[in-house]
């Protein structure tokens, strides 16, 4: 008999457990607002989808007399696990006839980078920093080594020491 | 098929051999299981690897600590904090560096919030494995939050190399103790409908209960660690064995089921997350103002030596071996990954169930490809 | 959990044979190539019950391998690494501690995939990661010609 | 009477009259069939998209997700882009797998389900055959699917659509029969296996209210059973996703893939259909005792909206299922037949076979 009892109790008991289930599904079935989803192409526009710190790409800020920080020094290209940074330098005459080495070309390769962040802190003269562009999508795999320092900018810095000499 | 390539197969008459993998939807990655069927029934499961081989412990001989922290993330990807942390551990054993206390907690705080992203990932993942799709949305919907704090401090959501030989790479964001709090609070709400939707129901209890039961020698012998080893009722809790961090001063339980079963290894999976909101709600008051990070050379040098670190992942005890020769580069580096022992015991515990019992079996042994790899 | 003088001292008396120092964390145990599977058996045996292999790798140290077991015991939580050396470069092969540690079946198919050393009475000893043609990568003189990696300083 | 305002057969029967005025008795039987015929060929294509589009939606809110949303107001457009993908999708033929049988079965899967409609009431008039045994018509040639589904599995020459297929073979086998004895307890009530008798006999009430809690377990039992009949989650092994990829359709590509699923959505159709018209009343509207007035705003409510409601409620509550709860094993889901819903089912006919001789019913 308490076989027969214990038979129609499983019953009961599975169909309950179910029902229990049910009930959380048809909840959110109900309940239109739980709906978590961005509709990401639109979202865009109207509200910022990533935090400030994210970690899109490697960017030079430049300022508005297109001045950046990068001395050129190399520290970023050694310290890179992936060999993502090329440095390339040049020598251009500087106070009193002297060369200086200048940097010439920042080359980063997004695709290699696995955004570890090191290059960015060793950094001595905060030339680096995250950029938060995260669509990098192109057609041609060229297009993902980029040129950080723009065309025809300079380091901040070299003013400063002209103007601290004279 | 070439007989001598396949002399580890002990195939009958009648038998069937399955591929499953390395592209399938249940084997979580490019695992390939090379399974022998006697109609439904499992006679032996081989395990092929290899499929994302990337030789980071040769890698790692050529890169220097600072470096090795990002190609430790990509191991087992979703216990990425504590990865890093095995090998800052190391190197600060190794030099003697004390570490902030802000650090430690900030650390314990992210290491309880990646264990619970990834019981959750996990949780998804195994309710999809058991046909239970709308499982997977809800695990995901709240592992999002946590991902939310991740990218708000770290600006990365899975792979944020955060943490560096002596510290942090850099401080965490101002909100990040209340966003914390948030989310405790949130998810402590949510956590009753996982077990209404998924551990009550009966179908599920029967598609786990009993089904691959692994006793405590076989999971001693066969170095099963993390969940897994803990619902084989053996305590390998790394955290409470030898502590390392401020996991002594916090006050935990390490959950313990002696059943073996897939339903025991799910049930520590679960109880887990609510003992690591219990210790994230410890430790969040007790992050203090202070620097993020000790003072650390810029080149780092072990000395000459063998050493070795063991912490806990969300899946079992990670171990980190470094044979240094006094260069900035590892010697010897190797990685003692708990996913690589937990998956080889899968032959022996999934033997004579069904095909559909397999996959309840390596899902519940929560493995990770890349982490077997390496 | 006993101190690493006490276990030092546990082991002068167990292994005679072995050479017994403290090394960075923990007491390390090097015992000579002919003696590793029965040393093995006795730690597993011994009063202190090591049954949990946690980690078996080999290190190359030109020209000879080292081959570094982690073991620790789940009920005294000790834990002690055992070592031996492999001098024979060419056929570098060692006893398996398969029948000890079943572990020990995958990490030692590991090795031999990584390292090329062969091991006596495995079961089932084949590549790992690697196909059958490939070199052994974390020996110190393997070059891979197609992709050179090379040191920089 | 407002009852002719919303019976079909007065339309039926002016067409059969204009086509009968010219030509012969036999054309005009001819054009009919294939009037019909055209019909359904539309109705099929047309449910199969709203249905696919239904389901989506369902699991899409249920899954906290907003679902398709892209192609045409809400997605609404989404399953006929689908379509358009499936239809102009490349067939991929399998080496060494019997071509003659591999692209035979998904004509029978999509066959079976279509001969189905053709006794389905869907309105007051609207039925294409009544036929007298109209039940067990529509019992046999669903079952007829499965051979389908056993010749797509065996003929891939892949063993993962093996395993599906002869587990869709046990599965079916086993649930026809709770599905059967389900469905006879309803014909005990009525004593007639036509289904517009059955219909009639629910003018005054449905069988689920009138029929007490016997009714109320054949109609679980034959809602669990019919599920399971038909593959859908939680019983969906044949397909079992996670185990075996996609079981008996994992070969078939394009339009051939397109029919199993089609075939799929179908029977779901057909099963909500037979417990509407059995359990649920069919067509009828809903009346509550005496309340003329209540039941009189009942009746103004055309009788293909009160088919098309319930069967869409019975449709969301199989879906409900299947987004529910995780899938059964093999073994399990057999003795789930035989262990609970046989028996169960057994005693439940008896029971209503008591009833109906003692006359304890409305």
């Amino acid at each position: 008999m308490s076989g027969v009892i214990k038979y129609f109790a499983d019953i009961l008991h599975g169909i309950k457990t179910l029902w229990g289930g049910m009930r959380i599904t048809g909840k959110y079935f109900l309940s239109p607002k739980e709906i978590v989803t961005q509709q990401y192409p639109e979202i865009r526009h109207k509200q910022k989808i990533v935090y400030d710190r994210f970690k899109g790409e490697v960017i030079m800020p430049h300022d508005e007399n297109n001045q950046h920080n990068c001395t050129g020094c190399g520290v970023c290209e050694m310290y890179c696990p992936n060999g993502s940074i090329e440095i390339i330098t040049k020598k251009i005459p500087g106070e009193n006839g002297k060369m200086i080495k200048v940097i010439d070309k920042h080359i980063y390769h997004l695709s290699m980078c696995t955004f570890c962040g090191l290059c960015i802190k060793v950094c001595p003269t905060q030339a680096l920093a995250w950029g938060q562009n995260f669509e990098h999508a192109v057609y041609d795999r060229s297009k993902l080594t980029k040129v950080l320092n723009k065309p025809g900018s300079s380091y901040k810095g070299l003013n400063k020491k002209k103007e601290a000499k004279s | 098929m070439d007989t001598k390539l396949k002399n580890y197969i002990v195939k009958e008459n009648g038998d069937i051999i399955l591929n499953m993998g390395p592209q399938h939807p249940s084997t979580h990655g490019v695992l390939r299981l090379e399974v022998v069927l006697k109609g439904e029934t499992v006679k032996q499961v081989v395990p092929h690897i290899g499929y994302i081989h990337r030789g980071i412990e040769k890698m790692c001989e050529y890169d220097t600590y600072k470096q090795i922290i990002h190609l430790t993330d990509r191991m087992d990807y979703l216990s990425a904090h504590m990865n890093n942390e095995a090998v800052c551990l190391l190197v600060e054993n190794a030099l003697g560096i004390e570490v902030p206390e802000r650090v430690k907690y900030i650390r314990v705080v992210l290491d309880e919030l990646t264990r619970i992203a990834s019981h959750q990932l996990w949780w998804s993942a195994y309710g999809m494995d058991l046909g239970a799709l709308t499982a997977f949305f809800y695990g995901m919907r709240d592992r999002e939050r946590i991902l939310d704090i991740f990218e708000e401090s770290f600006g990365s959501r899975l792979l944020h190399s955060f943490n560096t030989p002596g510290g942090l790479m850099h401080d965490v964001h101002p909100n990040f103790q209340k966003h914390t709090m948030e989310f405790v609070k949130y998810f402590r709400k949510k956590l009753p409908e996982y077990h209404q939707l998924l551990t009550d129901n009966v179908i599920f209890r029967n598609r786990t209960q009993g089904i691959g039961v692994m006793s405590k020698e076989t999971a001693i012998a066969y170095g099963v660690t993390g969940p897994s080893g803990r619902g084989s009722g053996y305590s390998c809790d790394v955290r409470k064995i030898a502590p390392y961090g401020v996991y002594d001063q916090l006050e935990f339980e390490e959950i313990i089921y002696d059943e073996g079963d897939s339903f025991a290894r799910y049930m520590v999976r679960m109880k887990e997350i609510e003992q690591s909101l219990n210790i994230i709600e410890q430790a969040v008051d007790k992050i203090t103002d202070g620097p993020y990070t000790a003072k650390v050379k810029p080149i780092i040098k072990l000395p000459e030596g063998e050493y070795y670190q063991r912490v806990e992942t969300a899946r079992g005890e990670l171990g980190v071996y470094v044979v240094s020769d006094g260069k900035k580069f590892p010697y010897r580096m190797h990685f003692r990954s708990p996913n690589f022992n937990n998956l080889f015991v899968l032959n022996t515990i999934a033997k004579g169930h069904l095909i559909a019992d397999l996959v309840a079996i390596s899902g519940s042994l929560d493995l990770v490809i890349p982490d077997i790899d390496r | 959990m006993k101190s690493n003088e006490e276990l030092i001292k546990y082991f002068t008396e167990l292994l005679p044979d072995a050479q017994i120092q403290e090394g960075k964390q923990f007491v390390e145990i090097t015992v000579a190539l002919d003696k590793w599977h029965e040393t093995a058996k006795t730690l597993a045996q011994c009063d202190l019950k090591f049954d949990f292999l946690v980690n078996i790798t080999a290190v190359d140290y030109l020209p000879k391998f080292m081959i570094v077991c982690h073991l620790t015991s789940t009920t005294t939580r000790d834990f002690i690494v055992l070592k031996t050396f492999i001098e024979d470069r060419d056929n570098p092969t060692i006893d398996s501690l398969y029948d000890i540690w079943p572990t020990a079946e995958f990490q030692e198919r590991e090795i031999f995939d990584m390292f090329g050393i062969k091991f006596n009475n495995h079961p089932d000893l084949r590549r790992l990661f690697l196909e059958d043609d490939y070199g052994y990568p974390l020996r110190k003189d393997f070059k891979d010609e197609i992709n050179m990696i090379e040191l920089k300083n | 009477m407002h009852d002719r305002i919303y019976d079909f057969s007065q339309l039926t029967h002016h067409i059969d009259q204009a086509l009968r005025s010219v030509m012969s008795p036999t054309w005009t039987v001819i054009t009919e069939l294939v009037i019909i015929g055209l019909i359904f060929l539309g109705f099929y294509a047309l449910l199969g998209l709203f249905l696919v589009y239904a389901e989506r939606k369902v699991c899409a809110l249920m899954q906290n997700r907003i679902g398709p949303n892209r192609v045409g107001k809400w997605g609404t457009l989404q399953t006929v882009a689908d379509l358009i993908k499936l239809l102009t999708k490349e067939l991929v033929y399998i080496k060494r797998s019997d071509k003659f049988l591999y692209n035979l079965a998904p004509f029978i899967v999509i066959v079976a389900s279509f001969l189905a409609i053709a006794a389905v009431p869907f309105a007051k008039g609207l039925q294409a055959v009544d036929l007298d045994i109209g039940i067990f018509y529509i019992i046999a040639v669903t079952s007829l699917g499965v051979i389908g589904i056993l010749l797509g599995g065996w003929a891939s020459n892949s063993k993962y659509s093996l395993i599906g297929a002869m587990r869709s073979g046990a599965q079916v086998v086993s649930y026809e029969l709770s599905v059967g004895l389900s469905l006879l307890s309803i014909v005990i009530f009525t004593g007639s296996t036509r289904l517009s008798t059955i219909i009639a006999s629910q003018a005054d009430g449905w069988w689920i209210f009138k029929g007490h809690i016997p009714a109320v377990i054949a109609f679980l039992i034959y809602l669990v059973a019919a599920t399971a009949e038909i593959n859908r989650g939680p019983f969906d092994l044949p397909e079992a996703e996670s185990e075996l990829t996609a079981g008996f359709h994992t070969e078939y590509s394009g339009i051939k893939f397109a029919m199993f699923f089609l075939a799929e959505y179908m029977n779901m159709f057909l099963v909500a259909a037979i417990a509407t018209t059995l359990f649920l009343g069919g067509w009828m509207p809903f009346h509550i005792g005496h309340w003329d007035a209540f039941n009189r705003i009942m009746d103004y409510i055309p009788s293909i909206i009160w088919f098309f409601g319930k069967v869409f409620f019975i449709i969301y509550v199989i879906m409900w299922f299947k987004w529910t709860f995780p899938r059964l094993r093999i073994d399990q889901l057999l003795k789930l037949e035989w262990k609970y819903l046989l028996p169960l089912n057994l005693i439940n006919t008896i029971i209503i076979a008591f009833i109906v001789m003692m006359g304890w019913y409305f």
